[in-house]
């Protein structure tokens, strides 16, 4: 295996991890740092699948973009958490569960 | 396997166990760090990639400004929620996810190496500012959008002292019907059809 | 360079708009720019088809379903911008501004989507369409409910970017390039199969495949009338259209999509019908059967995908324009009708609306039987176009799934038909008609009789969708 | 004559709800109603001479739609005046029935009328099958708004839905149907039932779908459940489409596309049977309800089984004559009951009786219509139903003629029994009633000439005069009738057995199977509900879930 392949599956173990995380949080914050770790985990697969193809700079304008769409989820993310805290004085998540069925 | 391989590994492997830190630690602020110091090594994963604008990128941005961030919004929470067991059972919470990997794997596993790769031409400011300005711009409006957003959803408390929770339009004509004072949809106790 | 296509300060455009209208302070500006948008829309329509333009490496093309999603964009955001004008008459000005910019990036978003031919460039337009849909969700951000809808909106469709992503990676590996056309090329290949599965799941999500539509009834239902117009009119119509050109190009690969979308789409039309069948709130309600609807535009889709016939794609887009004028039409009658109330409006609610507001009433049962899909209104045409294309030549169980499909309308029609009766039946008998203001009669108007016309004279779409359906037509032949 | 005037019998009642639509007093509103209605049934007489003469009316309505054609026979004809005289009665009817309502109300009621009689017309007289389709669901949302018209009544809300989701189900077998033709044939008219395009399976799956949609069209087991449901609308409604005209839409169907589907296999035998066993059960409804109307309900019911069994017996003409008949007196019962139930504003047999002596005229003409419906000779009921049961014993096996004969006789018990209750008997604690107001009483007297004139259109009188007087099968019916209406008369104790009845009832009427359906899907509807929590972790988990369920698939999938 090379390099690159390494890479990528430390990658999508990244994205697992954020999965879990996602799961197992109960805390919105915490679920937002779930987030951030897949995000990092698909920079590193697009980086990683640019190397490759020979294409590094390529995956690297695309890491680059996702990485600023991404930030500005996380800023949404914490804004609407600091909402939550004031509307529900929680940031459970099964706080957030009024819209039901 | 050589040493460029192991080095690989053992750099992901530390950003996984400080991943798998940051999404289990007790505290806010001590999963934040965690999650800075994942990005540290993510960074540290794409520079030998390679990629080294990207990794100054993602130190400063991922690892730095998020960072900042996280722990701003959880000190203006000063919020210290106890750890609360999960939703769902932890088996599912780990046995979803993972089956999803291996099953990934199982499908891209081994990843081939393409026959011939292309050769690129231009450097990352040329490719990004060049190739993609499209998704750059593109960018640049979602970041406008993302920046009235949170105007909008920060803003909302001087809404609510002046509106006081009445209605999203007010038509005099027609007094409001006698209801709860709060705005949550009542869907418990329907009748049936 | 080429010669600047006008499609391209199409796109161009709302960007520029936003920050003026959001600036500048004033409500003209915003229908000014849309004015300005339609005249150059009409100059491209004078064009031919399929232009190209190129910037850096990304193609933009404008093909039918790019004109189709176009227009009917623009139709919905022009009528939901006048609507706005009486429905956020008592909203802050900022508020009001800032709903004006997100409106603009939004049609701006669902412009460029049309027209992109690159994979990436695909993911970040839908990425800047649901940008500004989680901005609007949050409008009535002080209240609990909608701060409620938008989280599950924002994370989970985050969380359904980085899958989208993860396909993206995949296929930049396999392929080295992420242009579409080129991807079609690369031949069959496991790593490519499993982008698609990302890729389904990603946007997908976006596009409410059950079950990944858990925050579409709890995001249109909490949105401001008019946004939820857009959002179960238009928007989750426009992820299926470039999840569908993704697959497009994955159509060398070795699995049947088509069966994968026919199969999500019975699941679609099963799981909406039932959860709209014991709602009590009206929006909730139409946003559920907005999940099922997506399943019959997925149906059509699938069959075209199955057999490389145009016609099953042609009568989705068909569907969908029909879909977008009466679910927009009936968010919009909800809204005018939950004018005054303070909590969400209920079956209950509409005894007497007839009285209330006579046009509103009216528009809502047109919408909501011809959704019900019973002829001539316009709904039916567009099923009846989808029925066609599952029944002529296709195998047996597509056949069943066409029954199960009507089967499914008349199912609909137990919720939808007492929505009907409730306004008629003037349960509420000190109901006095209310004035409303030209800014709700028009766009109410307008779309009643666009869509009875529809139903009447479906020829009427016919170049439209035909066109657009064999765009997606010609990605499929076997 | 020009083919154009084909299209008067849609166009005057639509131009006239029209019209409707713009008035605001009531006295003119009932005044146009009824003046487009009288006007309607006088244009409508014209596609006498025009059936005859075989006229087209032809419009080119685009790519999509093809040509609308519009061609008269002597069928159509038939149904469409029936229709528009019908309608007309019931209009004029109503101009007393529904006396003092607002013009709100009153303007949706008889716009929704006008509506359905143009419908009606255009039903029948199109030949284009999506065309048909499309008139098919207009009468049936008709009726549905119809039947929901009275707005504190929640029984009349979910009546209506009911009737419209089981029309609808039935409207699924005609839309697959024309779905199979005109995919194949790539045609909408009539004729491409004929294409020989169209392979046996697929016919077999066009005819059965038709029959299917005529079912439930018609109340015939096992959807006949809507009916009797359907009677919460006003009694003139109930005269007019569920008496007269909607129901027999289904009919219509039949016996239009009877000859192109006579040789599928098990066809004839599946509409005899529906026929037979709706004959059997409607009568056991009228036997046992208490409510005035039901009981014509399930008359209806059981009077349509005689059509379905007359098509699939081959007796086309037969149930011809009957559908005209019926048409004529359960009209003419519906708007007997109607004044009635005016006058007392009660439905509950048990609270009537005594009505004869106070509403003379009223008693005269139902009287007259109730022997109709059970058979008695000379009146029009007779003739037609004799004819069906001769036909059923040349074609049809002897057990369904069997079926048929006893069903004569629970016809005969339930009509001696209606009316003894409503009519003879003491009046039991309610105020005195007056004889109906004159509106009611001419549409009353014409619907009871046309019960002993309608014989008289037959062409061929002589030949069904002497055929039904000689064939043995008219005395056992008439001996049957007698023993019926002996056992009504003895009041034998039919509440004894009322309890096995009911448990006939359910059983055979599905009831249960209804309410099963209906609650499963209302169960699974909640618990579908349950399954949307609301907690955002458990909406990812089923991202999560989605995501490795659609990688097994690509595995499996993938690798076949």
């Amino acid at each position: 295996m090379n390099t690159p392949a390494v890479a990528f599956v430390g990658a999508l173990v990244l994205v697992g991890i954020g999965l879990v995380g996602t799961l197992t949080c109960r805390n919105l914050i915490k679920v937002a740092v779930a987030l951030q770790i897949m995000m990092k985990g698909v920079l590193i697969a697009l980086v990683a699948a640019g190397a490759a193809q020979g294409q590094i700079n390529l995956g690297q304008s695309l890491a680059a973009i996702v990485l600023g769409v991404d930030t500005i989820g996380a800023v949404i993310l914490l804004a609407l958490s600091v909402q939550v805290r004031r509307r529900f004085g929680t940031l459970d998540v099964s706080a957030l569960s009024q819209l039901r069925r | 396997m050589n040493l460029e391989v192991t080095v690989f590994i053992l750099l992901l492997v530390g950003a996984s166990l400080c991943a798998l830190m940051a999404i289990s630690a007790p505290q806010l602020l001590t999963s934040a760090l965690w999650l800075a110091a994942a990005s540290v090594l993510s960074a540290l994963v794409l520079y030998a990639l390679s990629a080294p604008t990207m990794a100054i990128l993602e130190l400063s941005v991922g690892a730095g400004l998020v960072t900042i961030l996280f722990v701003f919004a959880i000190q203006y929470e000063q919020s210290d929620t106890p750890a609360s067991p999960p939703l769902i059972p932890r088996l599912i919470g780990w046995g979803l996810p993972l089956a999803a990997l291996i099953l990934t794997g199982a499908l891209i596993l081994p990843l081939p190496t393409p026959e011939q790769p292309a050769v690129e031409v231009g450097t990352f400011a040329t490719l990004l500012w060049g190739s993609r300005a499209l998704d750059a711009l593109i960018q640049v409006g979602l970041i406008f959008a993302g920046t009235l957003g949170v105007l909008g959803i920060l803003s909302s408390r001087k809404q609510v002292s002046m509106v006081t929770d009445t209605a999203d339009t007010a038509q005099p004509d027609r007094a409001p019907l006698p209801a709860p004072p709060v705005l949550e949809p009542t869907l418990e106790g329907q009748e049936p059809l | 360079m080429n010669a600047v296509p006008a499609f391209v300060w199409l796109i161009a455009l709302p960007f520029v708009g936003a920050p003026l209208a959001y600036f500048s302070r004033r409500r003209w500006v915003i229908f000014g720019i849309i004015g300005a948008l339609w005249v150059i829309f009409g100059l491209q329509l004078l064009q031919p088809r399929s232009t190209h333009y190129r910037v850096g490496e990304v193609n933009l093309g404008l093909d039918g379903a790019g004109v189709l999603l176009a227009g009917l964009a623009l139709t919905l955001g022009t009528l939901i911008g006048v609507y706005s004008s009486a429905y956020l008459k008592h909203e802050s000005g900022r508020a009001r501004d800032r709903h004006d910019a997100l409106l603009l990036i939004l049609i701006g978003a669902l412009l460029g989507l049309g027209c992109a031919t690159d994979l990436f460039n695909l993911w970040l337009w839908l990425e800047l369409l649901s940008g500004s849909a989680w901005m609007l969700v949050a409008f009535h951000g002080n209240r609990p409910a909608a701060l409620e809808a938008t989280v599950k909106y924002v994370t989970q469709s985050m969380v359904g970017s980085a899958l989208s992503l993860i396909g993206v990676a995949l296929t930049l590996w396999q392929v080295g390039s992420l242009d579409l056309a080129r991807i079609s090329t690369a031949g069959s290949s496991p790593l490519l199969l499993a982008a698609g599965g990302f890729l389904v799941i990603g946007m997908g999500l976006k596009a409410a495949l059950v079950p990944l539509h858990t925050w579409l009834p709890d995001a249109h239902s909490q949105a401001p009338s008019g946004v939820s117009a857009l959002l179960s009119g238009i928007v989750v119509e426009a992820a299926l259209v470039a999840l569908l050109r993704l697959l497009g190009a994955l159509a060398a690969v070795e699995f049947s999509w088509g069966a994968l979308l026919i199969g999500c789409g019975c699941l679609n039309l099963i799981m909406g019908n039932l959860m709209a069948l014991r709602q009590s709130e009206i929006k909730r309600m139409l946003a559920y059967s907005s999940v099922a609807q997506v399943g019959y535009m997925l149906i059509g889709f699938g069959i075209t995908a199955l057999s490389g016939d145009p016609g099953g794609a042609q009568g989705a887009f068909f569907h969908l324009i029909t879909h977008a004028l009466l679910k927009g039409l009936a968010f919009l009658a909800a809204g005018v009708m939950a004018v005054g109330l303070v909590r969400p409006l209920t079956l209950a609610d509409l005894g007497g609306g007839a009285k209330r507001a006579p046009l509103a009433a009216m528009a809502l049962s047109v919408a909501v039987l011809g959704l019900g899909g019973l002829p001539p209104l316009a709904g039916f045409m567009s099923k009846w176009q989808i029925f066609v294309s599952g029944f002529a030549g296709s195998p047996g169980w597509v056949q069943a799934v066409v029954i199960f499909a009507a089967l499914n309308s008349v199912l609909s029609l137990v919720y939808y038909a007492p929505v009907a009766l409730a306004l008629y039946r003037q349960t509420d008998t000190t109901a006095t008609r209310v004035a409303q203001p030209v800014s709700f009669s028009l766009p109410l108007l307008v779309m009643l009789l666009v869509s009875l016309l529809l139903g009447f004279v479906p020829g009427l779409m016919e170049t439209l969708t035909g066109e657009a359906g064999a765009v997606l037509g010609s990605l499929w032949v076997p | 004559m020009n083919p154009i005037l084909t299209a008067l019998p849609i166009l005057i009642p639509w131009i006239g709800a029209l019209v409707i639509m713009g008035l605001h007093r009531t006295r003119v509103i009932h005044g146009v109603a009824v003046g487009t209605a009288i006007l309607n049934g006088i244009g409508t007489l014209l596609l006498i001479p025009l059936s005859a003469e075989h006229a087209q009316l032809l419009i080119p309505a685009g790519q999509f739609w093809g040509t609308w054609r519009f061609s008269p026979d002597s069928l159509s004809a038939l149904l469409s005046l029936i229709a528009a005289i019908i309608g007309a009665l019931a209009v004029i009817f109503s101009v007393d029935y529904m006396h003092g309502t607002n013009s709100a109300d009153l303007k949706r009621y008889y716009g929704l009328v006008l509506l359905f009689i143009g419908g009606m017309s255009g039903l029948v007289l199109t030949d284009h099958l999506l065309l048909l389709f499309f008139f098919w669901e207009l009468v049936a949302l008709c009726s549905f708004a119809l039947i929901a018209y009275y707005p504190h009544n929640p029984a009349a809300a979910a009546g209506g839905v009911k009737a419209l989701v089981i029309t609808q189900i039935g409207g699924i077998g005609l839309l697959i149907g024309i779905l199979a033709v005109g995919g194949t044939a790539g045609d909408f008219s009539f004729k491409a039932l004929h294409s020989s395009a169209l392979t046996p399976t697929l016919k077999a799956a066009v005819g059965f779908g038709f029959l299917i949609a005529a079912a439930a069209k018609s109340a015939q087991f096992p959807f006949h459940s809507w009916l009797p449901d359907a009677m919460e609308a006003p009694t003139p409604i109930s005269a007019l489409i569920h008496a007269a005209t909607m129901v027999n839409a289904g009919v219509y169907l039949m016996l239009r596309f009877y000859p192109v589907f006579v040789d599928l296999p098990g066809w004839t035998d599946c509409l005899m049977l529906i026929g037979v066993v709706s004959v059997l059960m409607g009568g056991l409804i009228a036997l046992l309800t208490d409510d005035l109307k039901r009981v014509l309900a399930g008359s209806t019911i059981s009077q349509l089984g005689y059509l379905f069994s007359a098509v699939g017996a081959g007796a086309g003409a037969a149930a011809e004559f009957h559908l005209l008949n019926h048409a004529i007196f359960k009209g003419l019962l519906f708007l007997g009951a109607g004044a009635v139930i005016h006058a007392l504003h009660t439905r509950d047999m048990g609270h009537m009786g005594g009505v004869r002596r106070e509403m003379p005229l009223v008693f005269a003409t139902f009287l007259i219509g109730s022997l109709a419906l059970v058979g008695v000779p000379i009146l029009n009921g007779f003739w037609s139903k004799e004819l069906i049961l001769e036909a059923a014993v040349s074609h049809a096996p002897g057990w369904i003629t069997g079926a048929l004969l006893l069903g004569v006789g629970i016809t005969a018990l339930y009509t001696y029994r209606m009316v003894r209750r409503v009519f003879w008997g003491r009046a039991q604690d309610r105020a005195p009633v007056h004889e109906a107001p004159l509106g009611m009483k001419i549409a009353l007297i014409t619907l009871a000439g046309g019960v002993v004139l309608s014989p008289l259109c037959l062409p061929d009188l002589g030949v069904v005069i002497t055929e039904v007087l000689s064939a043995p099968v008219t005395l056992l019916a008439l001996g049957i009738i007698l023993l019926g209406a002996g056992i009504g008369w003895l009041r034998l104790p039919i509440s004894l057995s009322k309890g096995m009845l009911q448990a006939l009832d359910r059983g055979l009427g599905l009831t249960p199977l209804n309410r099963i359906s209906v609650q499963l899907t209302n169960l699974s509807a909640e618990g579908l509900r349950g399954l949307h929590t609301g907690v955002l972790t458990l909406n990812l988990a089923a991202v999560v879930g989605a995501l490795t369920l659609l990688m097994i698939i690509l595995l499996v999938g993938g690798a076949l």
